[in-house]
């Protein structure tokens, strides 16, 4: 009749939600980006950090970096600055992504320096295509054991990576014929980071605009942290339910971090730094100076908020945006 | 609407106020419709006050302004905390492994948990053709723990043989080699008493019974060789407090206690 | 060099890509429920109608009726009463559905009379779990030749339908040893018919409150019916690009029908006729008083509109909602 | 910002009229950045007004007020028809085939359109690591046809063998026992023509040549044996209407243009 007896005999039952941190009024999901980090992200981890384009966790990267973490395996659509940053500082050792490079803007220096010279180390990567990943996503959050997909028929990636597999449907295809399909396996990183534009206190977050595969990443993982531009008031999430992309029980830490993405976007925040996307190019290329600007800009600064009041106020109007706002919807009460 | 006469506990409040202890503790529940909606209210009220409930329709953290009259009701949505498409809500919510205790309701259930939604009589040619599984396949399939609320305890319902099984436990999916995430119905709540088990391997036993209720009255009403715990509890009637926050609170209206 | 020669060669492609109605403006989708259950609802056909409890098509199931539509496949994963009245009418001879009930209001007489006596002819009927349809749905829209789910092991339903088959993961399992899994195949309706809030012209189609699989049922299929409470403006739509669930490219006509979802609910617009669904366990027990409610509300009304009118101002006043607005967000512009 | 003399045609507008044009009669595009983005806008305000731009961001039927600098732009997400979530953009817009044309670019191209975006040299210790699929692979795979806009038309881009196949025409899908969607390359743009291939089991072949061009030109610019078509056309060049349109509303800022 015991409830713990009970529950310990579901062996198979993922750790996560015994555990998802909590408190009566929810409070104790908000922490700083420096507690959060110091909580879920543990040398040797399996990190997934998203946001395509779009919200990229670049914060967070950095609070990764200043605590000196070792030998993360990061997993990441589109590994761009802010993973090139994390491997000159040492924090990786793998690497599963779909797009090594710095959006359409040049290269990544250090990330190419490790994979075409083991240059200052080795760096063991993991190639997928886009859908690839997005698929290994929605099979970890579906808790499925693979996910078919209509790619790689042909490619040489299945060559260089043994998880690229073909699955027999039971069913006939077209032709009658038997019908093969790739699949790839579910990826179930130990912490999922994503950023956001808003939550309330209990980690209910709301995305608008590019989306990506941040719910499906949260819902793979068995910790996520949510970085958020502000936190709400409960009735701001709740005037509009449909936009809350992560309910709160997938979520265990909310950290406040305004401009958090930065060189990235937030939607209707603040705009991408196209310059610094431009400019990363050359400052990676360059060991020395990629040494220089981590020394600067990551070791030299206390946590974001020092980074952003560094940049300056006059940084931050060239990227201030206007106002577009959505037209209400009315989800109606009952009379 | 009808009053209930104080002193006198309808069948309806002794399963909702049973069910409600029974939630002390958890996080998440897929809640169907009808009693265990009074459940999980009253449980937010007394033994459970941070529990969410996760209905199959796709809402999370539900704020309803009035007690809903479905699983879809425009109330629950109004005010919710996220409201999640279908894949989403049974693939990530459910099938991810998300939710503590899902509720189910059957017409027929056997010693180990196994239920029938489908038909009375052969699936080809039923004598009744009942809704069938809707996500309860689902529920117990991923659900930590399940509870069954039966309205009615005789044997054609407690059953040795299940006329068809909808939704399996997880004793017969492992035999069909297949390996389920929790431990199938944990908990049968009826107007008689209390039959649980811990999970796989484990048969439904007899561990309290309803005041008044004697544990031979129990295996008479059961269909199959009933176990019974080594020491049976009497399940303490509603309190006071219980009921008056069901009425009061939960359900004024009588949508769902009568 | 001949772009229809080039076209010619791709056999493969699903026909719906080339031939959705349009026009230059869009206005070309816009049409009456009368056509457009002329122009795509075919005898024979496999008919998806979705709308979980929210939003059922309702109006549209009853222009089929009118019609006289014979001999179809009707997908619904929960069918309904607009399913019941379907199949008194004549008009369905196989059902696919994974809940054959009057909501938790009771029976549907029809459906009933149909699969426990034959009475008056037989009823096909394709059995699954809500999850297993949903499945089907996300199988048929993107393309694949099954869906995997953890569902089914152990259950009888796989005895009875031929279509739930095992495949073999080709990574071991948790413990290290090969993992079966159950699948269903892909559906893909001729057409499928839902309804929403609202849309443009062109078929941006949003939805909010309950989602439901409206969008997986629409890229499923050949052909897409959105029937909307009200055409709005693009620059509605627009302002809030996230609130659309389906895009123009995957809808072929509009049709405006106001309260078309009844007894259905339709958030913000209008509330649930729980009478209605009540009442309905009583009428369909009486295969008469089945026949004369058609007669009186779908073949005594000529479309929609009369429906709505008979039914009176009174009556609708009682499912009038109050107002409860989202709090609009910024979509930010580029100064 | 540079300043085209008028009459002078750089490499980018060449490249991007000629690929607008055979945007003709096309309905649903997906479209990387800079060339793929001025081809299509230029298309939109010629031959296909209509045309819809898939990102692989998730955004349907933008309406940029300014000319994105990225696939993700917040431009285009503002007033756009519809943004969809990752899931449903490659699994139902582009697997589930919505897409008729689809823009790749590569640093090697072979003769039946396969492409390589991995590395130069062996993939386990590669001279150039280059940035890998992204979506190429899906485009390829699951779209009606494939435009390729090459900036550089020389044998080490055009190559006989690929250092690395990452993103398979229909060919070698095909000779795996996989079927394709589509068509997989049907045109190749350069700065000396354009190739062009009709579908499964054909090579591509010099179709046209920009004025000025010799076929023998671009057979020594090809690191294979170039097949040519029986009729080779000259590539009219740029219109004042095209260009004036390209310079003046669809790139003013030369974001693209050079």
């Amino acid at each position: 009749m015991d409830a713990d007896t009970v529950r310990a005999t579901s062996t198979h039952f993922p750790r996560s939600t015994v555990e998802r941190t909590d408190t009566a009024d929810g409070a104790g999901k908000v922490m700083s980006m420096k507690e959060a980090v110091a909580a879920f992200v543990h040398d040797g981890a399996t990190v997934s950090i998203e946001g395509f384009t779009h919200l990229v966790p670049t914060a967070a990267g950095h609070e990764i970096i200043r605590q000196g973490r070792k030998d993360l395996t990061v997993v990441r659509m589109t590994a761009d600055i802010v993973v090139d940053q994390m491997i000159a500082a040492g924090c990786v050792s793998r690497l599963v992504s779909s797009f090594v490079g710095n959006s359409s803007a040049g290269s990544l220096g250090e990330l190419r320096r490790r994979i075409e010279r083991a240059d200052p180390a080795p760096l063991a990567f993991e190639e997928y295509s886009h859908y690839g990943m997005v698929c290994r996503y929605l099979a970890g959050s579906q808790r499925l054991p693979f996910y078919p997909l209509r790619s790689y028929g042909g490619s040489d990636l299945p060559s260089v990576n043994s998880d690229l597999r073909k699955v027999t449907s039971p069913y006939p295809g077209p032709d009658r014929k038997p019908e093969q399909i790739y699949v790839v396996p579910p990826v179930n990183p130990d912490v999922t980071i994503i950023h956001a534009q808003r939550a309330d206190r209990r980690g209910n977050t709301q995305i608008w605009g590019l989306t990506g595969i941040q719910a499906e990443a949260v819902y793979a993982a068995d910790k996520a942290v949510v970085v958020v531009e502000e936190i709400v008031e409960d009735e701001v999430v709740r005037s509009d339910p449909n936009r809350t992309l992560v309910p709160s029980h997938a979520v265990d830490a909310v950290v406040v971090c305004p401009r958090g993405a930065h060189p990235s976007f937030a939607q209707g925040y603040y705009d991408r730094d196209n310059d610094f996307y431009r400019a990363w190019s050359h400052i990676s290329k360059d060991p020395e100076r990629l040494r220089a600007w981590l020394a600067e800009w990551v070791y030299g600064t206390a946590d974001h908020a020092e980074y952003v009041a560094k940049l300056g106020a006059d940084f931050w109007a060239g990227l201030a945006v206007g106002e577009a706002l959505s037209e209400p919807v009315n989800y109606g009460r009952r009379l | 609407m009808t009053t209930t006469a104080p002193g006198t506990v309808t069948s309806s409040e002794l399963l909702s106020v049973v069910a409600s202890r029974e939630l002390a503790a958890r996080r998440t529940v897929f809640a169907g419709i009808g009693l265990p909606t009074l459940a999980t209210e009253l449980a937010r009220l007394t033994v459970a006050p941070r529990i969410e409930v996760v209905y199959e329709s796709g809402v999370c953290g539900a704020h309803p302004s009035h007690l809903p009259e479905t699983i879809a009701d425009a109330v629950i949505v109004s005010g919710a905390e996220a409201v999640l498409s279908m894949p989403a809500l049974f693939g990530c919510v459910l099938q991810g492994g998300h939710i503590d205790v899902g509720f189910l309701g059957a017409a027929q259930i056997d010693r180990w948990g196994n239920l029938n939604t489908s038909v009375i009589g052969d699936w080809t040619s039923p004598t009744v053709r009942l809704p069938g599984s809707g996500g309860a396949i689902e529920v117990m399939a991923n659900s930590r723990e399940v509870f069954v609320v039966m309205r009615r305890h005789n044997p054609r319902s407690f059953t040795g043989t299940l006329d068809f099984c909808t939704t399996p436990g997880p004793d017969r999916a492992l035999a069909e080699g297949i390996r389920p995430l929790g431990a199938g119905v944990t908990r049968v709540i009826t107007e008689l008493g209390i039959l649980a088990r811990s999970g796989v391997g484990e048969e439904l036993r007899l561990v309290a019974v309803q005041p008044g209720v004697t544990v031979n009255q129990v295996r008479e009403a059961t269909g199959w060789d009933l176990r019974v715990a080594d020491t049976v509890e009497t399940v303490p009637p509603p309190s006071e407090a219980e009921l008056r926050l069901l009425r009061e609170d939960v359900d004024p209206d009588r949508v769902y206690l009568r």
